[in-house]
């Protein structure tokens, strides 16, 4: 019942405006997909072009062996979970269920059976008879989702589904979806400009930005190894720093870069004969630091904020010369603002980007 | 020593903005009680002077005279249609209009609108004479078809459900779409039934506005089994001189009220919420 | 082969409800247009017959027998200073009604807003013999100020500013409050600049309706020179037969109609922005 | 000009409900304290009566020696941030922040300064002439937290602020805000149902439960010895997890517990003698698990969910009796769902809690 679903050289223009620029993209029948980027990249509209809400300028897009996007949403075999689940305000859960259903005319019964196993994997059977004035955001998302499931799509598609949700219901929500992936297999496409989300949810991330999609890959590909400075900055909590190149050695493993003012960083990065060192930044991750005695190699680091997350601590400082380095520590860590403390830096971990912010990472794995 | 807390709540607890709204409504009542009062005294005893009114004895003589006339019930009936038919009409031809202005693009939207939402400018005094004019061309006169007609097209009606049909989320008819729906299902299922509260406020005002109407019917109606209500009972008035029947004018007032009255307080709740902003949540 | 694609904008672009839109504008055009062109004919032209309209000669005669009354002017400004007073005095009224139901608490505070709504049944009809005499005993027959006064209690105004004040959130008082600012300064400076939409809206209507009012200037106002544009010109009438005049008769009509035509234009923006929904973002 | 904030005995009644229950609280002059619970519990409603917005039904707020509820809102010399930011529509950037000088007859020339300064700070000096409409979300909330600075309370108030900004902004104006209590030593209070800001932002959190105070700690005293299993699972992300205990036996260096059906857990905790055994459970948080050889000792986690954060992994699982466990590995983890893996506990990490959900935790310090 699900589908693969194919998008051949997309593109979306208003009047002059180009949207979306020759967008490709294969979906394996399945698979979870996370289209991930900030507001503006576009990635809402792609996902409302494979509805059938937004018109198409140029390319095809197929679900399965069909192509669809000739034919109105209705009748893509698509179900979509909106940001704000959009529920019909004047029916009950059970009617905003089964009105997608008695549209095509599904038989009486079969609506009961698909609306009942619906309601019970998602937990929502008291709530059958509620209208959603009655019901609080959670059980809103859920019954938007129910009425996607009952409908057995080929694709899901969900539009920022847990922006409206608070911190704690959408960590439990996320889970939630990722459990129903497991039990239906569906094709999924996720819609979201929030990088933990996609982190963890999706199968493949694409990563999507100035109306072109700049990286396609599983998380850990699209965290460990970023192609460009823009998908290093934007994925991971917090952000990569970036610490300006003013000098670069090569060294019989790699490369040792001099930070500027601050010190020397090794790493186990090859570079190119040509690469662009103008502009050139090493990346590093708050993870991929350690706080070490001072007689350690390291950068000095001067703490301006310290940020406990309880099961570890996030160093907010600046090097020397004013350049901001975020550092990792336990969540015992005794750091407090004002400090000066030794950084250490895993010399198979950090990132290197040309002045064109293309990246080139350590050959070997951590 | 024991200090007093501060309270928030004091502050809005404003009672001079009481008396504001207890003098509107007091504006508004007294009439109403003045009409109810000399309804409901004898005719020859308000001659002597209407301070009659505060004082015993009170009689229901001019309102059985009403009745009397028996062509009281066929003027009502006459009314109730006009109403009824005027209210359903409204209803109709503002939600299909306000639905096309807040969600479909056609040509000339723009100018429509501004063109429709131009008839709240123009008087009925101004047009009178040439609807009329036109009415005896089509031989629409003393028909209700001819009564109810001139006010099918309501500016107000149509400017309300516009508001509304824009205030509802977009991504309703786009959740509907996927659901299949056809146009007309979106329109008939999933949005309609969102403008109730506008629907019943609109629904109110137009009933009261038909059944209180004077203008039109009084120049349409000329036959005295079209009469509405109103022209109704004040063609009667020629029966007694303005002086001699204040009471019995009175009881004419009130009985040609009572509809509406029973309407409003029926629909009252409603008006309430609309009020209260309860439009789509 | 070359499919076309799918495009959703083709389910918004639909033309079945151009019609319906054109047909009420039309509706609502027609008769202006019939009137307009009335006024342009020579009498005695359409005496012959209506069908004249459509035809060469027109002329400005009406336009000028009307302003050969030296009273025109008079009845002019008589309009103007009732218009705009009761515009005011609606306004006013109307937000501190609607400030006080919408956010302070007072007793018998809902009894009170059912009580005013109660208003909108009320037929002028019903209470205008009351309202005579109650006049009567205060002389305030032939007064700009018993012109006024009658309908600055607005039903509906205190309808759209109750809901308008609701739809401010709290907070925007809160805020203020935590800012030192009196209860005075809250609703003049903060609150009221944000029902400006709602304000025109109601002053708009209430202009035309002040300006197109015609039973009760014509029950109060017994002399001539009180007399509002409506009024008096309907009054010149008596020295034309009808069927003699119907070109002097659409003349008035426009004459009396062009004011709030042009009040109407001048604010038409800030009808159409009060119907986006242009309230507090 | 910051002030401290004395609490005491306040107590509220809405008719025979009870929304706050004799609460007692004393805030040090430039301390930063989150009011930290559930939605319901009161934190809000005791933020509103310190500004002067709700009444008290007993009790009384000090602010530095004078008692203030006594005065209106306007005088108590607090300036409070909604979560709707609440400017006003009408007025400019400049007009918002000056509105409150004004009402107190500022000079014109102070309050130019007082508005230049804090919009320098905030970095909408090039917003000032805009109306909140023109703003985006976390301009809007700049010029709300601009408003208050003009006005150099006594101390600022925060009603879930950042509960309106997506993530990416939350984590930003998070570290700002920090910063900003650094710069201005303001006495601040902050509420949240957010755990995760609560720990970042404060010097104290206060925990609020059922109408009550339940706790009242520092970032790392709340995290690590939760008073309650109410506060245990409240704080921290993922939640603790709370296994049934079976059976305990005493050792030398504290008690060994027996988890329902799936194995020993050694603590060096030691329990005191009238301890309620009944429905007794032992709270382990993710990061003090770690993945282990099959062949160590330990507890097997059958994974349903695998979440990876990039720096992290979290494993999702359930032990042989049902009972769901949260388990830690690097972000490199090569664990998938389906698997069943050895897990180990640390024995100095873990918690025990009582039938009546109280908190006994090891003695030593890890």
């Amino acid at each position: 019942m699900s589908a693969s679903i194919s998008i051949k050289n997309i593109t979306k223009r208003y009047d002059s405006v180009t949207v979306l620029d020759d967008i490709n993209l294969h979906i394996e029948d399945g698979e979870f997909v996370v289209f991930l980027g900030p507001s503006g990249c576009g990635k809402s509209t792609l996902l409302r072009m494979i509805a059938g809400l937004e018109s198409i300028t140029e390319g095809s897009i197929e679900i399965g062996d069909k192509r669809i996007d000739t034919l109105p949403s209705g009748q893509r075999g698509v179900a979509m979970v909106f940001q704000s689940y959009a529920l019909y305000p004047h029916m009950t859960t059970r009617q905003n269920m089964s009105f997608g259903l008695e549209n095509v005319n599904v038989a009486q019964d079969e609506i009961d059976r698909r609306v009942n196993d619906a309601a019970k994997i998602l937990e929502i059977d008291h709530l059958l008879d509620r209208k959603p004035g009655r019901l609080s955001g959670g059980q809103r998302q859920r019954v938007a989702i129910g009425r996607a499931i009952v409908k057995e799509p080929k694709a899901f598609l969900f539009d920022e589904p847990l922006s409206n949700l608070d911190a704690a219901l959408r960590g439990r929500t996320r889970l939630e979806l990722a459990q129903l992936h497991q039990r239906l297999g569906s094709t999924m496409i996720f819609v979201t400009h929030d990088q933990v989300e996609a982190m963890t949810l999706a199968d493949r991330i694409v990563i999507m930005h100035k109306q072109k999609i700049e990286q396609i890959g599983t998380p850990m590909e699209i965290y460990q190894h970023p192609v460009s400075r823009f998908v290093a900055e934007f994925v991971g909590s917090p952000p990569m720093s970036m610490l300006p190149i003013n000098h670069i050695e090569n060294t019989v493993d790699g490369v040792t870069v001099e930070v500027s003012g601050a010190g020397k960083v090794v790493t186990a990065i090859t570079l190119p004969q040509d690469f662009n060192a103008k502009d050139a930044v090493i990346g590093i991750r708050a993870e991929d630091t350690a706080i070490v005695s001072p007689q350690e190699e390291g950068l000095d680091l001067t703490i301006k904020v310290v940020e406990r997350l309880g099961d570890r601590t996030l160093l907010y400082g600046t090097l020397v010369d004013g350049t901001e380095l975020i550092a990792e520590d336990t969540g015992r860590s005794k750091v407090k603002a004002g400090e000066t403390v030794r950084v250490s830096i895993s010399p198979h971990a950090a990132h290197i980007f040309d002045g064109n912010g293309l990246a080139h990472h350590s050959q070997r794995e951590v | 020593m024991k200090t007093m807390n501060y309270s928030p709540e004091h502050l809005t607890s404003n009672r001079h903005l009481f008396w504001i709204a207890a003098v509107l409504g007091v504006i508004m009542m007294a009439p109403v009680a003045w009409i109810i009062g000399l309804s409901l005294k004898d005719n020859a005893e308000l001659l002597k002077g209407t301070e009659a009114v505060f004082a015993m004895p009170y009689t229901l003589v001019n309102y059985a005279n009403i009745l009397e006339s028996s062509s009281v019930f066929g003027w009502f009936i006459n009314s109730m249609i006009v109403a009824i038919g005027q209210t359903i009409g409204v209803l109709l031809l503002s939600s299909l209009a306000g639905y096309a202005f807040a969600r479909l693009e056609f040509p000339f939207r723009k100018t429509l609108f501004i063109i429709v939402l131009f008839g709240l400018a123009v008087p009925e005094q101004a047009v009178i004479i040439a609807r009329h004019q036109m009415f005896n061309w089509f031989d629409l006169h003393n028909t209700h078809i001819g009564l109810i007609l001139p006010n099918l097209s309501s500016a107000f009606g149509v400017f309300l459900m516009t508001q509304f049909f824009r205030a509802i989320p977009k991504e309703i008819d786009e959740a509907a779409m996927l659901d299949n729906a056809s146009t007309f299902r979106i329109f008939w299922k999933v949005l309609l039934p969102l403008t109730l509260p506008a629907q019943a406020t609109l629904g109110i005002f137009t009933f009261l506005q038909a059944w209180n109407d004077y203008w039109w019917p009084l120049i349409s109606a000329t036959k005295a089994d079209m009469y509405t209500l109103t022209i109704g009972i004040a063609s009667s008035q020629t029966n007694f001189a303005q002086s001699e029947g204040l009471g019995f004018l009175g009881a004419q007032a009130v009985f040609a009220s009572l509809p509406v009255v029973i309407v409003y307080i029926f629909f009252q709740r409603h008006i309430v919420t609309a009020v209260s902003g309860g439009a789509v949540k």
